[in-house]
């Protein structure tokens, strides 16, 4: 069994974008899927920061300090990008304009609530951003994460231990092991890597999870 | 590719149904789609909710969508007019519904729907008729009212200009509505003087970006029917 | 004793507004104002339909139908104006941002209720506009109207009779008899029409009034 | 006439009191007024309330104006970040208070304050810890928080152009949160790389109309200090 690399895992998020998508990625690991959209495709890649129509990272001395992404760093604007204040830009997440966003997590539930703000340590410096709309804003939230942490707990759980980010929010959760349905009957895989069972899935994950092609309940 | 230009008004206005709520801009003349109303009084849909700043003016455009009898309601702000008599006549007689909106609470409720805010308290219609029965309550000492979203199942709109992506801008004060009521629909449709190519729009410049966009139709200036 | 014409009051509302001064002029006898605010003098017009910087209205033959005021009638632009949406017009109401805005009324009460969108005819097709907004919305708002009714009736009331377009939100009155002020403790008279005696004035008005240089209680 | 323009920074801050609530534009250093920032250091009010996306970075602009000990309390959406010490330290020691906002509620909380909105539902926060202690509601079947507008005392606000009359447009997404902060302060106080004649400002292409702007005062771009 291989697990997905980071990109590996970008590239499988980016096969579910189609064409004409409006999609927002999160700041981290969701910024890969940009490298891996097809070219040729046109998605219209959103920015909180009041952006549309967000293209790739300049050349290296064409920095344009007010042109940059939510991440702040240095972005291009593609031919047909539009630029908005932040009351119009989170007024397009929250109104339910965006098709798609893809956000990192510590974790998420079985029920589809996600944790990746805050760690809850008592002595975290807490640091929200854009999110909590992110979250319950767009009309699919796509994430992307490791499927354990690196002492091996499980990523995707019964319940939430941190402070959630939003309830019952997401949709679909991209791992270096699987890509998994949030749907209202529980967690349904729809993909593994090659050479993972099932059961070793199952091992590897808190929460309960339906087998692809199980029969629905 | 993506290309939200259809070839016709008719394209445009595929799927409105029965009992549908269709937003419509303008103010006055200023903005109306004049052919896109003329387009849904083809296309056939009944039973429909009208919302737009007034209720018609003359025999023509939105005047012409009632006295054809499409229209179960209305929401707007100022349906009395000198030359109202279509709307007048309905409503005297009990077959059209109003819902009568102060202005800014329209503009506020269309624009709270597309930004998906969920009630607001606006302090306009405090102690009037315009907010008997709704709940009301004192923040900061200022009397408010709690006002709620309007969304649509369509958007008709006029534009100056669109590229493919369904990028806007607008003419003048024309402009009014159009902004928020592309916004409010589950589909906004928009009538253009011009078209123009992906790019010539200036980034800074563009009033409605595309994704409040979903069809886009060119009526040149020269073929539309004026309004006034 | 001489009654104000309406081109007389428009006059004396226009002493009122003094330089920099953001202010919109409703539907109506409002409008005559704009013909007397002294040339020179740099005021900002708003109409409600998305214009600020609003111009006289253009030569025969000139008009231009996208650019009207709120009574639909065609207008110019000043050198500076700007052009923006109806959220925006609105928010620019309701935020406090107008220093001033001239009405219209069929009544005004003591306390400063407002009456001027609808008679309450049961027959009558009600039409509010934007006169809800303005009421409540402007720094100031100017009462412009007759000081009786065409059989007499007073329009400066103890309470008004017909429904109320706000509450509590007239700053001053300007009729064709005198100017009078709202405050805490009443109606107070600032001037009146040569000829006439504060006790003919509180003889056509059924709301009481305080005289000019009165002390206060 | 009416002229807008002020002569200096320190003229465009005069009136800044203790305890003021002082908004400042900017996402990381786009639309950042650095110059207005040192100008409200040396102007000396204390006390302050600032509101901002970030709580600064390194030991320029708002660092260094915590770090002169001028704030009492900062809101703000995303004050941790790789290089911001200053606040880091102020903040573990119980130096500064926080306020902690989800970025969207920030800015439609700003929104509401220019637009005259008591109070509004919004969805974002909805069963989590920034919501604690909160009214909500469940509208249409969907949850919602109440949230309230913050207004502010001054605005500062870097935009690229203005006129006398203070009609401002912006650069890029430098844009971000100045035109909803100039609508929520008693004062906005704008600083710009160009002031214009009236009337090389578009009507169509205006984002922020004068309505909303005090003062301005002029930073040609060569003068201004780089913020990255």
């Amino acid at each position: 069994m291989k697990r997905r690399t980071r990109d590996q895992i970008a590239a499988r998020v980016a096969l579910d974008i189609p064409e004409g998508a409006y999609v927002n990625l999160g700041i981290g690991l969701p910024t890969l899927v940009a490298n891996h959209l097809p070219r040729g495709r046109e998605i219209f890649l959103h920015s909180e920061n009041g952006i549309l129509g967000m293209g790739p990272a300049p050349a290296a001395g064409a920095e344009d300090w007010d042109l940059i992404n939510a991440g702040k760093q240095p972005v291009t604007l593609l031919t047909g990008g539009a630029f908005f204040h932040h009351a119009d830009s989170f007024g397009m997440m929250r109104g339910g304009h965006l098709d798609i966003c893809v956000l990192g997590a510590f974790q998420v539930s079985a029920g589809g609530d996600l944790a990746n703000w805050h760690t809850g340590a008592p002595d975290a410096i807490p640091a929200v951003g854009g999110a909590m709309d992110l979250a319950i804003g767009a009309k699919r939230v796509f994430i992307m994460m490791e499927h354990q942490t690196k002492s091996g707990e499980s990523k995707v759980v019964r319940q939430c231990s941190y402070p959630l980010t939003g309830v019952a929010c997401v949709s679909r959760i991209y791992t270096d092991l699987a890509t998994i349905d949030v749907k209202p009957d529980g967690l349904h895989v729809v993909d593994m890597v090659e050479g993972l069972s099932f059961a070793e899935l199952c091992g590897a994950t808190d929460a309960p999870l339906i087998a692809q092609h199980a029969p629905a309940l | 590719m993506i290309n939200k230009i259809v070839a016709s008004v008719a394209d445009a206005l595929a799927g409105v149904r029965d009992g549908a709520t269709v937003m419509i801009s303008g103010f006055g003349g200023a903005g109306q789609p004049a052919e896109l109303i003329d387009g849904l009084i083809e296309q056939g849909a009944r039973e429909l909710t009208i919302v737009n700043n007034n209720a018609g003016n003359g025999d023509t455009g939105l005047a012409a969508l009632l006295k054809a009898r499409r229209v179960r309601k209305i929401v707007c702000s100022f349906p009395r007019q000198a030359d109202s008599y279509v709307f007048d006549e309905l409503y005297r007689s009990g077959q059209i519904e109003l819902e009568l909106v102060p202005q800014g609470n329209l503009a506020e409720r269309i624009r709270a729907a597309g930004a998906g805010i969920g009630a607001f308290f606006t302090p306009t219609g405090y102690g009037t008729q315009l907010a008997q029965g709704k709940e009301t309550r004192i923040i900061s000492g200022k009397p408010f009212v709690l006002e709620y979203p309007i969304h649509a199942d369509f958007a008709l709109v006029k534009a100056l200009k669109a590229d493919r992506w369904g990028n806007l801008v607008y003419r003048k004060a024309a402009r009014n509505f159009g902004p928020i009521m592309a916004s409010a629909a589950q589909c906004a449709v928009v009538q253009v003087d011009q078209v123009v190519e992906l790019g010539a729009l200036d980034p800074e410049v563009i009033v409605t970006p595309g994704i409040f966009v979903q069809r886009v139709v060119c009526v040149p200036a020269h073929i539309a029917r004026a309004v006034a």
